[in-house]
């Protein structure tokens, strides 16, 4: 028997506003003039592993569907790599709506539990909070304890690889004024432009 | 012994240099014809006369006053508006009196500025104590009062009604003779005119012929910076001249005298603002099309106020200068 | 102000609520009864469309009736209806000149949100006008004659049409063009959207009318390089460049063609987008109109970089024969003409697809714009109408990329208008000549025109592909054996909602149209202006789409926007109705403005001579005083400005007037006078 | 301040040439473009018909600002217009400046026909900047200081001619 | 000439190779690198992820070190950095919010940022600062026969890079030439390694990577020539990935730098390139005698008289 789901949206389904909020944020403010013409997907290298394209996302967060946005995969695909930025037609920053919507997934808890990539990115944060710098292996290492152990073991052997040949060093890198961080970044209102 | 067949002339003077006065002297053997024709009821750099006379004299018993001198002190204010009261007619006589005239160059500076600077900065001055005089002070009973100072320096007409106006600086001879007899004669023009001919001092001006079809001016000079040509006309030889903006009937002394014209006989009748009309004329002639070329030009101009408004300032659309009370670098008072 | 001299004023005053466009932010009743209690009103109305015939019937009415003798109307911009309401108040039987219009549309009701702002400013504008109208003048309208001559710039299918058309109705026309031929873009083009006649077939007679025309003097080869002079007299200068043969003497047989010492055609040609050859002589194309050869200087062999050197046999001499229309000597010569109107129809060019390079044209051989795509299919065309690629291929798929220059704010941001309708056509050519499986790739599909969404449709029967998504690049990089030797467009395919890769042979670029690229140098030769995307700007959108800012100067065609060829010889039509209906007048209304020097006043000093840019002040030495012409005289009112004892004067614009404007626009106080 | 400051708002006299900034400002309001209602437009053929005296005259009557457009130089429909306005304006600013005047107040633009949103820029900046600078209001100065001339005239009235 | 030298945290790491093999390099070329004190890790893009504002200060603080150390140039290798640290710099100059929290932040460790601090790329600072003309002096090993494929990634011309073109970058290629070697036309040269989703979404990542190998073997490259140590570590790191899955397509990876060290004549040893994994054995051929006029390394300062 086949199992089929519900596709149509009701407007009940919609978080009104929150699309205007996202194009408030500085770098987003472009979203609005977007066309759909398909140009990001069209130029991103891993639109082909997205649930979403990198288009329907921009559709969904300006029609204000946000749970939809916030749970796809595509803004936890997006790599940084700015093709889509530098050319869409409208100048729309895409990169920048993805790290702002990247931002609003962390912040609001919804995002695939022990999906590796938001694990990483807080490891990370929080090393660079601490330490100043990042030791990779510990960056890595904490990845894979905190998502799937075994992908420590299925990577045995680059781990080796990079041992040998003295990239992974085992010293702890920081930086001498780390207090300074903290005072530095105290000020600083987390989440800065997240919205409430 | 007041004759009183004769009709009755005073002449006073406010904020002025007396230069006024000299050219009433000037008018030589005339002024004895004048003494002849006319009784002189007061005359204070002349003749010794007081206040108190003329209060007791009946209103509008003067049948002419000449007032030269721009309006500076409550005290001139005061006596303005006796001599109107007094008067039959009010003749602003001068640059002073009709436009503000040089007193009116003050109109730059605020008040305090300037007194700031009598009392206490000007490098000449010891005054520790930065005392101010006092516009009353009482010394053992006696009790001396001096007038205020005004914000502003006006003329003649912006404190009381004016009938005619004897523009320069001063008022030619002829002009002067020809106004008195026109009054005795009794054929003055219609109230609020300037007794000198309505058209610009390029008409009469000597060097008229050779002043250029085509001036492109990239360059201005200042007349002390070269010897200038007696005959060519000044803007030909890159000194400013507002012959063209300024009122003639000066019969051009100052262009015989090799020297341009400063402006003394005030905007004609179709003129509201004479600096402003001047500037916009000359600068349209300029030769640059670009700001720095433009500018470079205008550094010949070093003071456009002094240059375009040494006499008509306080008569002008904006009088003196505007700075606002919360200026910083300027204190009312 | 007015204040003072009121008490033999009777100003009717009017305001126009034009539907809700003014209404519905100005409080036009409030500003009625507040203006009528301005010193001099006898009579203030609002009222729903004052330019409507009720509304001008009303002025004249009250006119008579309430002895109006000044009349203010408060509705849109003096652009746009100041003449209407002139006409209006001399069939009230006034002076047309005692009026004052006063803009609270598009300076004030269209531009500003606030109801109250908006009707306070619409209040200080009319206080304005009222105390201003009090100082006009009655002033005489000068008439002057026009020149009956025409130029047209650019002999494109635009300035061909409004040449024929101006020419039968018996006007001299000078039609001038830059290349050796007239016939512009559309003589490349194989056949037309959507009906799919041949371009040729419509276009050639055309052209052959113009080259037999009595009344149409045809200057090819040649550029307008100066115009002076104002609307109904204007003086051009026409530059033609030698072509090294005598118009006049060549017969365009073509035996020196054939003749030249190169055997082949072997240097670019740009007539076939360089997809074909020609030689150092030649005739651009078969019918190219005049049918008269063209020497290149920069090829032929008896020059050295266009300098004469007379080192070559010189072969197409001996084959003219004694008919000596070769002229290796020819100069470039000026030609001096007069007209009294001018059409500019210089057309665009088309966007540079190398400004898109993921899109790899000029990399990879076989990415073709579509105006060479029209040579290429076209019979007369490099390959006689074989779609054969650069690399000697036969396509058997073939991709058509829309909107590339289009919609684009990094290259322009408007839509190009003709470019889908002009993909499909190629689409539907391509495939027929071909047999090639077809892709277009748009972003919308926009048809707006008669019989465009049938041929839309008729695409769709014939099988052509329609992805709605913008190719992301075009690579050769192959992630598939099919894809190898290919290239490989990867793009969203945005309806079915994902990417992908799509190999073809070809690939066709829709380039956009984009002004020429000496537009700027145009327009200031001639003093018209441009739109922020560099396209000639037009009077007004909507009532005077082919006029321009500078009287007597008209646009038609691409110049003035994107557009196909029906809406070009539309246009082209209505410039030439609109050249008729001005000479055909016989002379000009000039407007009063004009400057005049008060003689009284004057003194001589000779500031305002060097100032005026048209010569119309002049030096009287008899009077020692500076004189106006009036004809030449442009109203502009630099000199007044400048006359240092305010001895001259200009009409509509006296110092008084715009001191009362003044006075009027602050003067607040008026406010509290309310009876 | 006082709250009569609080509700104040600048008055701006435009002197706009026919051919382009007017025109421009018409292409605003076809566009429907919406800029601060402050400003006041006067219509003149040519930004070089502008006599300074209009400028000073406005200010004078008590206008808080002034601003002047013309066509783009090069592109004066009088050739050479908006080049003697140019030259005019560059004496006029330090004369303003001499009599206390700030430079903000008085603006000249080049601004085409085609460019209406360059008007609403350029007339939202102004009314901005003359905001943060407060009234000018000559009128009401004068008014404040011809009262120092009250005492007298009410001591010894005048009859007026 | 003198520039401030932020290496950021993979330079100390997995691409300790780049750092060894650019150090050299630079001073070989006279030009002096300072290493900022006490730098701070940029933040990169995963800190982007979590807080833009704190991305921004972190590497402002960067920045306001360069700038506190007096210098106007502060050079960095990793593409990563060095598109954060040009990021950090608009957000300043473009949103007065974003430059006040800088500023408050920076204000309360004493440092201060006045956005004067210019962020260069070696490509950059090799081509514009020094010159091609004068870099072809320095050349005592050619790189006679090899085949190179040109890679600069995503970051270091995307987005805000201006000393090159952002579609079809050609800094490299340029360089390369120069230096002796054969540039095959890479296509690719600007696609995405997979960054960080080769560990964290394999399939994806992995498959970015091969491509990359694939089509530079396809085109007959002999190594391909990197310009951020992360790409390096992609291309280099998962060879037994790749192998496993796809076969054997992997060609070496090596830094651009590296390269350079080897046409300027320096040891191969001393250019870290053994901490590849997939090998890279070419050598470039004897050196030609050095021509007379050559003697002490040159500055670019005396550079152009010699070209």
């Amino acid at each position: 028997m086949m199992l089929v789901t519900r596709t149509i949206k009701y407007d009940a389904d919609r978080v009104k506003g929150f699309g205007r909020e996202v194009m408030s944020v500085p770098g987003c403010e472009q979203l609005s003039h977007c066309i759909q013409c398909g140009t990001c997907s069209g130029v991103c290298p891993l639109s082909i592993y997205m649930d979403y394209t990198p288009r329907q996302v921009m559709a969904l967060t300006r029609a204000d569907f946000k749970n939809e946005v916030l749970r796809s995969h595509t803004i936890w695909l997006c790599a940084s790599c700015y093709a889509c930025a530098v050319e869409c037609p409208r100048e729309i920053r895409i990169t920048d709506i993805m790290y702002e919507l990247k931002q609003r997934a962390i912040h609001e808890q919804i995002y695939p539990r022990h999906f590796p990539i938001p694990v990483l990115a807080r490891e990370f944060s929080q090393m660079v909070l601490k330490q100043g710098r990042i030791t990779e292996l510990l960056l890595v290492l904490k990845l894979f304890l905190k998502t799937d152990w075994r992908g420590a073991l299925a990577n045995w052997r680059m781990g080796w690889d990079l041992f040998k040949t003295g990239r992974l060093s085992l010293a702890r890198e920081h930086i001498q004024q780390r207090a300074d961080l903290e005072r530095m970044l105290a000020g600083v209102d987390g989440n800065q432009g997240a919205g409430p | 012994m007041s004759n009183p067949a004769k009709p009755k002339i005073a002449f006073y003077w406010c904020a002025s240099c007396g230069g006024c006065e000299e050219a009433v002297v000037d008018l030589a053997e005339e002024i004895l014809g004048v003494l002849e024709a006319v009784e002189i009821v007061l005359w204070p750099c002349a003749m010794d006369f007081k206040k108190t006379d003329l209060e007791g004299l009946p209103d509008r018993s003067l049948n002419a006053t000449f007032l030269n001198g721009a309006i500076r002190t409550e005290e001139q204010a005061e006596m303005a508006h006796l001599l109107r009261r007094k008067s039959q007619l009010l003749v602003a006589y001068g640059a002073c009196a009709q436009l503000g005239g040089i007193p009116g160059l003050a109109n730059q500076f605020m008040r305090e500025e300037i007194l700031r600077y009598v009392y206490e900065d000007a490098p000449t001055v010891i005054n520790q104590d930065r005392a101010r005089p006092q516009s009353r002070f009482t010394e053992n009973g006696y009790s001396l009062c001096l007038p205020q100072l005004h914000q502003v320096v006006r003329a003649l007409d912006q404190v009381v009604p004016v009938d005619y106006y004897l523009p320069g600086c001063p008022p030619t001879p002829k002009l002067t003779q020809a106004a008195i007899g026109a009054l005795l004669a009794g054929t003055l023009p219609p109230k609020g005119t300037v007794l000198a001919p309505d058209m610009a001092l390029c008409e009469q001006c000597p060097r008229k012929a050779t002043k250029p079809a085509d001036p492109r001016f990239a360059e201005f000079h200042r007349p002390h910076s070269l010897n200038l040509d007696p005959e060519k006309c000044f803007l030909a030889q890159g000194v400013i001249c507002l012959g063209a903006a300024t009122r003639g009937g000066c019969e051009a002394a100052c262009v015989n005298g090799n020297m341009p014209c400063t402006g003394c006989f005030g905007p004609t009748s179709r003129v509201r603002d004479q600096g402003a009309k001047a500037l916009s004329a000359l600068c349209a002639n300029l030769a640059g099309k670009e700001e720095p070329a433009i500018a470079q030009t205008l550094a010949g101009v070093p003071d456009p106020i002094g240059m375009f408004y040494r006499y008509g300032l306080a008569k002008s659309l904006l009088r003196s200068n505007v700075s606002s009370p919360n200026d910083p670098k300027r204190s009312y008072v | 102000m007015s204040a003072t001299n009121s008490n033999h004023l009777r100003i009717g005053f009017y305001i126009c609520h034009c539907g809700h466009n003014i209404g519905a932010v100005v409080d036009c009743p409030a500003v009625a009864r507040y203006v009528e209690q301005l010193p001099g009103v006898v009579l203030a109305r609002d009222y729903k469309y004052m330019c409507s015939d009720p509304g001008q019937e009303l002025i004249e009415k009250d006119i008579a009736e309430f002895r109006l003798n000044r009349v203010v109307v408060a509705s849109c911009s003096p652009l746009l209806h100041e003449r209407t309401f002139r006409s209006a108040i001399q069939a009230g039987g006034l002076n047309p000149f005692f009026f004052q219009m006063v803009n609270i549309r598009e300076q004030d009701s269209w531009v500003h949100a606030d109801p109250v702002a908006a009707t306070e400013k619409a209040k200080a504008l009319a206080r304005a006008a009222v105390a201003r109208v009090g100082l006009h003048c009655a002033l005489e309208v000068h008439q002057m004659p026009i020149n009956p001559a025409v130029l047209i710039v650019g002999g494109g299918i635009a300035g061909i049409n409004a040449a024929l058309t101006i020419a039968r109705a018996g006007k001299q026309v000078y039609l001038v063009e830059r290349e050796p031929s007239i016939g512009g873009h559309m003589a490349k083009f194989d056949k037309t959207f959507p009906t799919l006649d041949c371009a040729a077939c419509i276009l050639t007679p055309k052209m052959s009318e113009v080259g037999v025309h009595p009344n149409i003097k045809l200057w090819t080869y040649s550029e307008v390089t100066r115009v002076e002079g104002y609307v109904g007299n204007y003086q051009v200068t026409v530059q033609r460049r030698p072509r090294y043969v005598n118009e006049d003497l060549c017969t365009g047989c073509q035996e020196c063609i054939a003749q030249c010492v190169y055997k082949e055609p072997k240097f670019p040609d740009r007539f076939n987008e360089g997809l074909g050859k020609r030689k150092p002589i030649y005739i651009p194309f078969p019918q190219a109109t005049p049918q008269v050869v063209v020497i290149d200087p920069e090829v032929c062999l008896n020059f050295k970089r266009g300098q004469l050197t007379g080192k070559c046999k010189q072969t197409c001499l001996a084959a003219c024969g004694e008919r000596q229309a070769i002229n290796f000597r020819q100069q470039s010569q000026l030609e001096q003409v007069q007209v009294g109107a001018i059409i500019i129809a210089t057309g665009f060019q088309t966007f540079d697809a190398r400004r898109v390079p993921q899109y790899g044209y000029g990399v990879f051989p076989n990415v073709y714009t579509a105006l060479e795509v029209e040579r290429l299919v076209n019979a007369a065309g490099p390959t006689a109408g074989e779609i054969v690629l650069r690399d000697g291929r036969r396509p058997e798929s073939i991709g058509v990329i829309h909107c590339v220059g289009s919609r684009d704010q990094k290259t322009h941001a408007w839509c190009s208008r003709v470019c889908c309708m002009y993909s499909l056509k190629l689409a539907h050519l391509l495939h027929e000549h071909s047999g090639a499986e077809l892709y277009n790739f748009y972003i919308d599909i926009r048809t707006p025109g008669k019989g465009y969404e049938e041929f839309y449709d008729k695409l769709l029967d014939e099988g052509v592909h329609f992805i709605r998504g913008r190719v992301g690049e075009v690579t050769d990089w192959a992630m598939t054996p099919e894809e190898e030797n290919k290239l490989v467009l990867r793009v969203e395919d945005t309806l079915a909602g994902f990417v992908r890769r799509i190999p073809v042979d070809m690939v066709v670029l829709a380039t956009g149209l984009e002004p020429q690229a000496d537009a700027p140098a145009v327009r200031r030769l001639f003093n018209i202006s441009c739109g922020s995307e560099g396209f000639f700007l037009e009077r007004h959108p909507k009532l005077a789409p082919v006029s321009t800012f500078t009287d007597g100067v008209f646009i038609a065609g691409a110049c003035q926007g994107p557009r196909d060829i029906p809406d070009t010889v539309a246009q082209a039509g209505a410039a030439a109705a609109e050249v008729l209906a001005l000479i055909d007048a016989g002379h000009i209304e000039q407007e009063p403005n004009t400057a005049r020097v008060i003689a009284e006043a004057c003194s001589g000093c000779k500031t305002c001579l060097p100032l005026c840019p048209f010569t119309a002040l002049t030096w009287d030495e008899a009077r020692q005083q500076a004189v106006v012409n009036d004809a030449l005289c442009k109203g502009c009112g630099t000199c007044v400005a400048s006359c240092p004892s305010g001895a001259l004067a200009q009409g509509l614009f006296e110092d008084e007037q715009v001191f009362a404007e003044l006075e009027g626009l602050l003067n607040d106080s008026l406010q509290d006078t309310a009876p | 301040m006082n709250p009569v400051v609080n509700k104040w708002q600048p008055r701006i006299v435009a002197f706009f040439c026919n051919w382009c900034t007017y025109t421009g400002a018409d292409l605003a309001g076809v566009s429907r473009l919406k800029y601060a209602a402050n400003v006041r437009i006067v219509r003149l053929m040519c930004s070089g018909r502008v006599d300074a005296q209009f400028i000073v005259a406005a200010l004078a009557r008590g206008a808080d600002g002034v601003l002047i457009g013309g066509c783009h130089p090069g592109d004066c429909h009088y050739a050479e217009g908006n080049f003697k306005m140019l030259r005019r304006f560059e004496l006029l600013k330090r004369m303003l400046a001499d009599l206390g005047i700030e430079p903000e107040r008085v603006r000249l633009e080049w601004i085409s026909a085609a460019e209406g949103e360059k008007v609403r820029r350029v007339i939202n900046t102004m009314t901005e900047q003359l905001l943060r600078l407060g009234p000018l209001q000559l009128p009401q100065r004068r008014a404040e200081w011809d009262r120092e001339l009250e005492p007298v005239s009410a001591a010894t009235p005048t009859q007026s001619l | 000439m003198k520039y401030a030298y932020f290496p950021g945290c993979s330079l100390k790491g997995l691409g300790r190779a780049y750092e060894e093999s650019l150090l050299p390099v630079m001073k070989h070329l006279g030009v002096e690198l300072e290493e900022l004190q006490d730098w701070n890790c940029c933040g990169a893009t995963a800190y982007m992820a979590i807080d833009e504002a704190k991305a921004c200060v972190l590497a402002a603080r960067n920045l306001a070190l360069a700038q506190a150390g007096g210098h106007q140039q502060l050079l960095a290798p990793c593409a990563a950095c060095y598109l954060v640290l040009n990021k950090t710099k608009h957000y300043f100059h473009e949103y007065p919010a974003m430059k006040a929290t800088v500023d408050r932040a920076l204000a309360a460790i004493n440092l201060s940022y006045d956005g004067n601090v210019a962020v260069r790329f070696p490509l950059e600072v090799l081509l514009t600062d020094i010159g091609l003309d004068a870099l072809k002096q320095h050349v005592r090993r050619p790189l006679k026969g090899l085949k190179v494929a040109p890679y600069y990634g995503c970051q270091v011309v995307r987005p805000y890079a201006e000393f090159d073109d952002q579609y079809n970058p050609t800094s490299m290629d340029r360089l390369l030439e120069v230096l002796g070697a054969t540039v095959v036309r890479f296509p690719l040269k600007t696609k995405c390694c997979g960054g960080s989703l080769t560990g964290t979404v394999p399939e994806a990542g992995i498959r970015l990577v091969y491509i990359l190998h694939n089509e530079a073997r396809k085109r007959g490259a002999d190594c391909l020539a990197t310009a951020c140590p992360l790409c390096q570590f992609n291309l280099d790191a998962y060879h037994s990935h790749l192998t496993a899955q796809y076969g054997p397509v992997v060609v070496p990876a090596v830094y651009f730098t590296q390269l350079l060290g080897l046409a300027l004549g320096l040891p191969a040893e001393q250019l870290g390139l053994d901490r590849a994994a997939i090998p890279f054995l070419w050598r470039p051929p004897e050196p030609a005698p050095p021509p007379a006029t050559q003697t002490e390394p040159m500055t670019a300062a005396s550079g152009p008289k010699y070209s």
